[in-house]
Order: C-alpha cells, then structure tokens, then sequence
C-alpha cells in the first residue's frame, strides 16, 4: 500500500494546485479578463481570444505549452519568430482592403503620415520613462513600444519580433487593446481638437475609380518601397501582394485563399503564439505598466495629429476636407473610419464620412508600415 | 537630456521627414498614373454593371420571398 | 551496347520487383484491405483511407516516401512526434461538438468515466500478455495499448505518439478499426447486460441549455485541469479552446476555419502520417496482433463497464436512466450514442435515446483526455 | 504477480479514482454554474427565434418552389 | 546636426537607390514582365502571378526576401527543396482530374506516351549545347531541363529541384510559359503534320464509365508504379491518392480541401518560392537563354511526336481516331485538349473533340511523371 | 560524339521505351479491369439521375425568378 501512496505522490506533485506559482494564477486571471473583453465587449474577438486562451494555457505549470516541445512555444517559434505570421496576415489584409478610396483621393495619405507622430513621441516617452528606476528601454525597445502607435496589429508583432522579443506580448496586448478601444479613445480628442462648423463639413462624392488604377496602386506603393525604403518590403511586400491578387482579377482562387483560409487559420495560430509571451515571466514585470501607458498616450498622440493635420487640409482646401477624417489616419481599420463617420453625424445627421475616411485608414496602414521600415532601418542594423 | 533621448528626437524627426516624403511621394505618383489610365480608357463603368445584375437578383428573390409571405398569411408564426 | 544493357541493369535495379521483401508486399496488401475498409465497408473513411493509402505508399521499396527525406516521413516528423496533428484535431472536434446535452444532464459524465475501465484493464491485459513468450510491453508500452478503450483516435495518437511511438501503427489501426466496428461489437453486450424493461425506458426531454452556460462549459472544465491534471492539458485545452471558439459566438471566422480548413487539411496529413508507420519493418511482430486483440477487449469492456454503471444509474434514478446510453460513454463520437439509440428502438419503436446518449458520448471525450493525462502524468515521467 | 502487473493494478486503481473524482467534480461544478446562470437569465430564448427565421424562409422557399413545380406539371420529368 | 547627418546618411546606405546592382533591376523588369503576361495577357496567371511577384520581391537589395531568414527564402526551403509544394500540388492535381475519358479510351495513353519524345530530344538538345561556349550542362542539368517538354509544372518542379536547383527558377518560367503559350505553339505545328481529311474524323461517343472503373483506375497505376518504376512512386502516389479521395465518394470533406484549400495555398506559396530563385545571380546567365530555347523546341517536339503517333492510330484504327488528339498528350491541362478542339472545329464546325482529347491530355501527366521517374532512377542515382 | 551525348542517347532509347511498356501495360490492365467490372456491375446509371434531380431545382429556381421578373417589368432598370 505504501507503493499506491507513492503513487499518489507522484500524481500529487503532477497537479497543479501543488505547483502554481502566484504569478502564473495571475496570469491565467489576465487571460481570462481578455477572454471577458473578447466575449463579453466584443473588443477585437478574432484576436483577443484566441491571444486570451494563449495566455492561460501557457500559465499552467508543468504543461509546458509555451515551452520548446509545447504546441505554442512551436507556433511562436515557426511563425512569430520568423516573421511569418505577421506576414500572412497582412497578405491577407491587402487581399481584403479595396484602396479605391485613397485612390480617388490621394491627398488623405497627408492624414495617414500625421498620424504616425504617435509612434515617434511614444519612442521619446518610453525613453523619457528610463529616469524612472526599474525601467531600462534600449533604443531598440523604445522604437519596438512606440510601434504600438501604428495601431496595426501584424505591424506591431513583426516589428517586436524582431527588435524586442521580450516585450512582444504586452506590446501586442496594448496594441490590440487600444485598437478596441479606439470608440471610446478617440471622440473626446476629435471633439476638442475641432469645431462645430468643421465637424459640419460634408464631403464632394468620391470620384469612381477604373480596375487599372487599382491593379495599378499595389505595384506603384511597392515599386516606391523598393527605391527608396526596402527595409519595408517584407510588410510593403505582402500587403501588395495581397492587394493585386485581388484586384487583377485574374485569380479568384488564390484571393479568396488569402481572405479567408490563410488569414483564418493564420489568425488563430497568431494569437495563441502571441498569448504564449504572456508568460508570467515574461509579462509581469513594471516595463509592462509603462507599455500599457505609453500605448494609451500613442492612441492619443496620434489621433490627435491626424486631427490637426486635418485642420491643416480644411484650411488649404478651403474648407472642403472635414478634419474628422484625419484621426482615421492612425489606421485600426475600420473601426477608426466608422468612429470618424459616427463623430461626424452627431454633428450633422446627414453628414455621411465612412468612405472619405477609409482613405486616410487604409493610408495609415501603409504609413505605420513606412514607419516600421524606418525603425528597422535605423535601429534594427 | 542624455545620449539616448538625443537619438531618439533625431530618429523621430528623421522618420515623420521619411514617412511624409514617402507618402507625399506617393500621392503625386497616384495623382499622375491616375491621370495617365483616365486618358487611355474609354469604358470605365464596366464593373459596376456586373454587381447591379447580382443586386438586382438579390431584390428579385427577396420580393418574392415577401410576397409569398403576405399571400400566405398563415405560414407565419 | 554492353553500355545499354548496363543502363537496362541499372533501372531493373531501381524496379519494385527486384527489390520487394516479403514484409512489404504483405504490408502494401494490408494498406489496401484497409482502402477496401474505408471505400467498400465505409469504416471511418475519414481516417483509414489515407491512412491505407499512406501504409501502400511507406512500402514501396526504394522510393523512401516514409524516410526521413519522404513526404510521410517528414509530415510524421512535423506533426506527430510533436504532438501538433492529434491537438489540431482536438480543436476541431472541440468546434464541432455541441456539449449541451451533457450541459442539460451532467450526470451523466460518470458514464464516460465508467467507460474508461475498458482502457485500463486493457493495460493489465497487455502486461499480463508478457508471460507470453515473444511478448514484452513496458508498463509506457501498456498505457499506450490501453488507450486504445478510449475509442477517440486523436487521443489515441498524440499518447501513442509519446509513450510508444513504435507500436503507433497498430494502436492507430486498432482504434479506428473498432470504433468503425462499433455498431458490431456493441449490441451484443449491451443486450446481455440489460433486461427488455431497462431497454424500454423512455427518458425526459433535454432542458433548453443557455448560450451562457454553453460559454461557461469549456472554461470550466479548462479550469479544473489546470488545478487537477495539467499534464492532461495539451489535449483537454486544445479541445476547450475549439468548443470556446464555437460558442462564444465572436469569432465564427475562427470557428468555422477550425470545424473545416484546419481540421480537414490535418486529417489528411494525419491518416498519411500515421500510415507511414505501417511500415513492414515497424508492424509485422507478433506484437501487432496482441494489441489488435487487447483493442477488441478494451471495445467490450468499455462498453460493459458503461452499461454496468448505466444500470447503476437506472437503480438510483428511479428507473428515470436508460442503461442502454452507459455504452455510449466510450466516446466513438457519434457512432457509439446512434447505436445506444437503434438499440433502443429495438425495444420499443418510439423510444428515442440519440440525445440523451450524447451526454456520455462526449463525457467520454473527455474521460479518455483525463486518463491519457494521469497515464503521461505517472508512466510518461 | 510480478512488479510490473502490480505497478499496473496500482494505476488501474489511481486512474479509474482520478477520472471520478475528475468528471464528479465537473459534475458538481457544472450544476451549480447552470443554477448561477440561471438565475441571472432572463430571456433565455433568444437563440432560438434567430433559427426560427431561417427555418422560416426555408419553408417558405421550399414550398414557393414545390407549388411551383406542381403549377407548372409539364416541366416534370 | 553632424549626428544628424550621420542618422541621414544611415538611412541613404538602407535605400534601394544606393545599393541597386543592375541585374537586380532587370530581374525586377522581368517579375514585371510576369506579371504583365499573368494580369493583362492571362497567361497561367495561377502561378506566373505569384512567380513574377515573387521575383520582383527577391530582387529587391538588403531586404533578403529570399535570403535564409526571408519569407521567400524560407518558404522555399520548407517547399520546394523538400518536394513537399510540387506533391501537394499533385494531390490536388490528382483530385480535380476526371479520368474517366482515358478509362473508355485507353488506347489514347499511346498518344500520351509519344508526347513525351519532346522531353528526351530536349534533353539531347541540352547536352548539344554544350558545344557552344559558356555552355556547361551536365546529364542532371540536361534531365530537369528536358522535363520542361512534359507540359507539367509541379511534375518539372519537383525535378529540377531534385537534378538542378540552380536552374529551377528558368525552367519553371519556361515550363509555364511556353504551357500558356499552347494555343499559339501547337497550332501550326498540327495544321502541318495533318492532312485536312484526318483533321476532319469525328470520334465516336466516348462510353459510359462507372464508378467502380474510376476507383480502380488510380489503384492499378499506382499498382503498376509500385511494381515497374518506383523512384515515378512520389508523384504518381500523391496523384492517385489525390484521384481516390475525389472518386471514392465516401471523404468528401477531404477531397473538398484537396481540391480547394491545400492547392490553392500551396499555388500561393510555390509561385511565391519559385520566384526567389529568378534572383539575379541564379538567372542571369547565358544558360538561362538556352533553357528557354530548348523549352520552346521541347514543345514543338512533343506536340510534334504527339501527332505523328495519332497518324498512326488514325491508320491501324482504319479513321476512327482523329490525330489531332495526339498534340493534347503533351499534357497542359486543359490547355491542349482545347487547343485540339479548336483546330477540328476550324476543319468541321461540328466536329467536337474536346472529351476525346482529355483522355490523351490526362494521359501525358502519368507519362511525364513516369519519364521523371525514370530520370531520377538513372540520372539521380 | 562525345561520351555524355551518348548517355544523353542511350537514356532516351531507354526513357521512351520504358514510358511505352508503362502507358502500353496500362493499357491492357484498364481494358481487362473495366470488362471484369462492367461483367459484375448491374446498374451503371444510378450516379446520373441524382445529379438530374439538382439541375431540376436549379431550372425551376430560374424559371420562377425569370417569370417574377417578366410579372414585374417595373423592378428592371
Ligand atoms: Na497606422
Ligand atoms: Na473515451
Ligand atoms: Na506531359
């Protein structure tokens, strides 16, 4: 009987109520708060739940899930630390975004650019935050922080993958968490930032554009990165891809691939490997709380430079160009466009902006990409 | 102000500097290849064609679905 | 011309004829009985066709498909040794399994544990196989065979896959041969074991289970293997994190993706791995045929044990409990809960027992994940 | 009996123990989250009345297509 | 500021202007010229639309898409280098193909066999070359090239990757683009061989074939791939397995991913990998204008041979057989079964040959799979 | 000739035979298979008639919404 007791042992010391540690309870209780937020809020479900349940499964002790031979540590490893995912997904986002109206309307790229001030100031902020003790930013962590500014999710992870590993998951946690927060972030700024007169503004109908300016588009944007910024192809890259597999119209099958199946079964395998760094290890730590508030301050940061570059353009046009539009600027497509359109018709009932703002949305993904290609660049080296 | 707050306003003014050239950049290659395109075709509302036949059927079927519906009052529950 | 002859010498030896062994051609003839299984008999087509097909393929001489540089070979290295195929499966089985008949009668969970008698008695079977000369299982060797009662594959396969990778061929066949053979083996005992009386019970209609208590389910029953049983964790996680994606009703992209892309790619890719190890030199031992024997007495007992404890159940219910869906507690999703229910219809034509053996069917889902978890937690050590 | 049956006997018994006490355990924690829920619910049959509809306009379509047919007898094969 | 300078001058040095060679200009010109063939001209735009994309972004300077570490580079040794891409190309192949005109007419395989002269003169012609300063190919090099005659991409792929992968990138642009130039190659060259007379035979109705014969079909060539020619058994295997999954009738779901999913990722990621290889240093060699050469005259002698053997069937069939059916056996499904059509229609605007010439055409991919067989029997010793 | 374009012929003989004896012993093993099927098969035209069934659905589906249509000439554009 004493071998049966021995037995119970070994099964005991296998539970895991004999081996949790406080920080691992911990976090299994932020995954599920992020379970609650995909769920229950609806707060960018495709990626905070699959990201939510990464994080409890990689919390559970012995397991093992996040480690070498675990399911998400091998996920993390395949897909994250080589790029690959990040990749996919914005193949798959250029398959699924139709850029007719920054075609039709180019002049609200200016509004895509502004907003990527968010990126920079948060860089200077995480910097900044070195003075207090227990932060310890390198350049490389600051600029990698500051992305989160980009408000694109696949742009966050590739760049973190690359110049901090570290502090990829609280960065991907803020990035997608302020990107379902952009409804209640944004209003207040917009409001500030504006009048009534020019959140009054209605837009000129946008002009149609042809098939050949859209097929067009993809190869001008990636032959203009590979002159002048190729340290941006990969992301520039893929995104056009995408892009002109849609619009040739030549190959359905290999368009609709990239939107559903590719981006589907890339988005689950990205999430549960970015959950799997929201490891108490790696995550508990007070850089994570100056993530979160500097992540909070880009979302700021940035709108509220889209906003003013707005400002700018409704003067030089004349008062043509609602200045609502620039916070689209910071992309989170298209939430940021349908908070643009939702700010603009309280103001005006009949006041319709979801297209005209869908130009500055989608140019702030090429502008957070930009952006990226830069850092990568100068500090990457 | 240390070292690495230096670099980092020189990086922040370096990459706004890039981001604007390139994307201003690309608004005047835009403008131009539109330009370009509008003068070489002649029939641009091809396209649209083919989607209204679709939404017409769509309004077809859903008219008849209703109409069946008000004709046959004792279906619904 | 002496130099063609030397060409003509030089491709017969490259020829299958001049290179069969007799283990091959014996195995490529069980690849095909298993086609004939699958197309002809339809048993568990899913699963054996490829599965035959890749047993035909690994036996061909020369052409190394199942060696390390062969498609199955390499797919085997990737997805089964890692454990990666079986877990894919696990969440698409979560994403299609509808939980809520156990959800609505959670008694009848301790059919599926009853149930999983069949796998360890087939553990003492195979140990006591030894005294058989030409015979010699590890206890790891046994726990694998056992598993075999738990009437689920991708449990089957991921245990196999760690504990025994040699016999895995056999432990694969095995279980899906006898969970196609289940409406065979079942009635039999199900009819000795029960009166005409207990057969008849007709049972109370399911109550209506809420979307809420659907979205608790898999939380729960997560939450309680992190406590208790963590080694159990892969394999009970993956199939929480499917059923999640399912009934949160956020992410039908991902669920859907789950319940057809990702599973039907990776069944695929299973069945042909898997196949790769009825290689000749890994199956033809006199091995093979006592785990095909100890499969078959891990069905009966399984299914005995089930009914036993329905029987159980009918007693202390008041005769409320048809003893009849105990049997369906093996898991054998959904063939065992039809037979429960054609069983029943023998009895009496209007009694219809599909839904309520669906509880146990799924209960023994689980059941089987949870003794594969305690056989890794003290065996896999 | 030899160790290894013995070692066998002592996991059939702590495997079987643990699955009981596994699932009973979820058993208990099921009941009493459903009792929770249940409280807290008000409306619990919204779920349903979304299928319904769909059922409904399949009905409707099946039966708009089967008086079809037997209106129109001579496209019958 | 000199610390700005260096910042710009750091950010020059990253540029793609600064670091251009020219061949990476002219490859881009030609992934450009790729895309122009795909998009406008619809040349085999399911794979030269990924290809040209894919080598547009492997020349681009720095960013190493190509590279170890890039998305191409990697993609390319997962895919191609393993086999793994062109297989399940393959399987997908085997799974949309519908044998059944070959089965009511097997005859028509002699019209497939011919066909496949155009690979060995090819290869003749290869070593030819070698005559011609600058030129230096060896019998592996001659074999992937003369594989360009079997009209096969995955089969000429999966080849060359094997006996020249330094040549892969020419001979899939030479495989697939001399493929979407059939209906301008095969024409004059049938029009030639045939007298107005024999391009006028109607063929009988093809005759019913069952279900039973189409799920034989596949078994008997793998069968006899097993036997006679094992080293063909990677290609001929996935293929069938492909066509059993399709006509067994009892996995759908999996012969559905086969045919959807798994080929159309898979397109995706071969014409993107395919591409890394048209880098500059691998393709911009006087070789590469050889390959093209010898593709071309692959073509014509294949269609050539294809022909002159349907001269011979129409004389000991006494006229049944039309032989303009002899060109569809160089494969390129459909392409050239069309292409056959076509031509009888311009003879006898009722003379449909279209389901006469699909069984040649399907024909001419088992026998460029069996002559792959042999060249790697021989030559990849 | 050099010795390689005498491999380069030797493999031809050798390739184009060996792919006539395979695609030629094929042909034999499909007739024989296809008469001992057809010899054991009773009803070979069971697959047909399902198929039929949809293509039935589909032309009535047509034909309803094509005469909705000619019921209701307003709804055209
Ligand atoms: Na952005
Ligand atoms: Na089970
Ligand atoms: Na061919």
């Amino acid at each position: 009987m004493s071998e049966t007791l021995k037995l119970f042992e070994q099964l005991w010391v296998t539970t895991g109520v004999a081996n949790f540690e406080w920080g691992q309870v911990l976090m299994v209780c932020v995954g599920m708060l992020l379970l609650y937020l995909a769920i229950v809020k609806k707060y960018e479900p495709l990626l905070l739940l699959p990201m939510g349940f990464g994080a409890v499964l990689s919390n559970i002790p012995i397991a093992g899930i996040s480690g070498p031979d675990g399911l998400l540590g091998m996920l993390y490893s395949v897909g994250i630390e080589t790029g690959v995912f990040p990749l996919l997904i914005f193949m798959g986002v250029g398959a699924l975004t139709d850029f007719g109206a920054l075609i039709a309307m180019p002049r609200t790229l200016l509004l895509g650019a502004a907003a990527q001030f968010g990126i920079f100031t948060t860089l200077i902020g995480a910097l900044a935050l070195n003075v207090i003790p227990g932060f310890d930013f390198s350049l490389a962590d600051a600029a990698a922080i500051g992305i989160i500014g980009g408000a694109d999710g696949p742009t966050a992870i590739f760049l973190a993958s690359k110049l901090a590993p570290d502090l990829l998951g609280a960065i991907a946690v803020a990035a997608y968490s302020y990107m379902a927060l952009v409804p209640i972030i944004q209003p207040p700024i917009m409001r500030l930032l504006t009048t009534e007169k020019e959140r009054k503004v209605r837009m000129a109908q946008l002009r149609h554009v042809s098939k050949a300016e859209k097929i067009a588009f993809p190869l001008i944007v990636l032959i203009l990165c590979i002159i002048f910024l190729p340290t941006a192809a990969p992301l520039i890259g893929m995104l056009t891809f995408g892009n002109l597999l849609r619009e040739s119209g030549v190959v359905d099958r290999l368009s609709n691939a990239a939107q559903h199946e590719i981006i589907n079964i890339t988005t689950i395998f990205l999430g549960l490997s970015v959950g799997s760094k929201l490891e108490a290890s790696h995550f508990l730590h007070v850089e994570t709380l100056g993530i979160l508030l500097l992540g909070m301050i880009a979302f700021c940061v940035g709108t509220a430079a889209g906003v003013l570059m707005g400002k700018v353009m409704y003067k030089t046009s004349g008062g043509k160009i609602n200045p609502l539009i620039g916070a689209a600027g910071v992309s989170a497509v298209p939430m940021a466009a349908r908070v643009a359109n939702k700010v603009g018709l309280e103001a005006d009932h009949h006041n319709f902006l979801l297209m005209h703002a869908m130009g500055p949305n989608v140019a702030g993904v090429i502008g957070s990409a930009v952006a990226a290609g830069i850092l990568l660049a100068i500090v990457g080296g | 102000m240390n070292e690495l707050m230096q670099q980092g306003f020189q990086l922040m003014a370096l990459g706004m500097g890039v981001v604007f050239l390139f994307l201003g950049m690309l608004i005047g290659v835009i403008s131009l290849t539109s330009k370009v395109i509008q003068r070489f075709e002649t029939a641009p509302a091809d396209a649209a064609n083919t989607s209204n036949t679709d939404n017409d059927l769509i309004e077809v079927i859903t008219e008849a679905v209703q109409q069946y519906r008000s004709d046959h009052p004792q279906r619904k529950k």
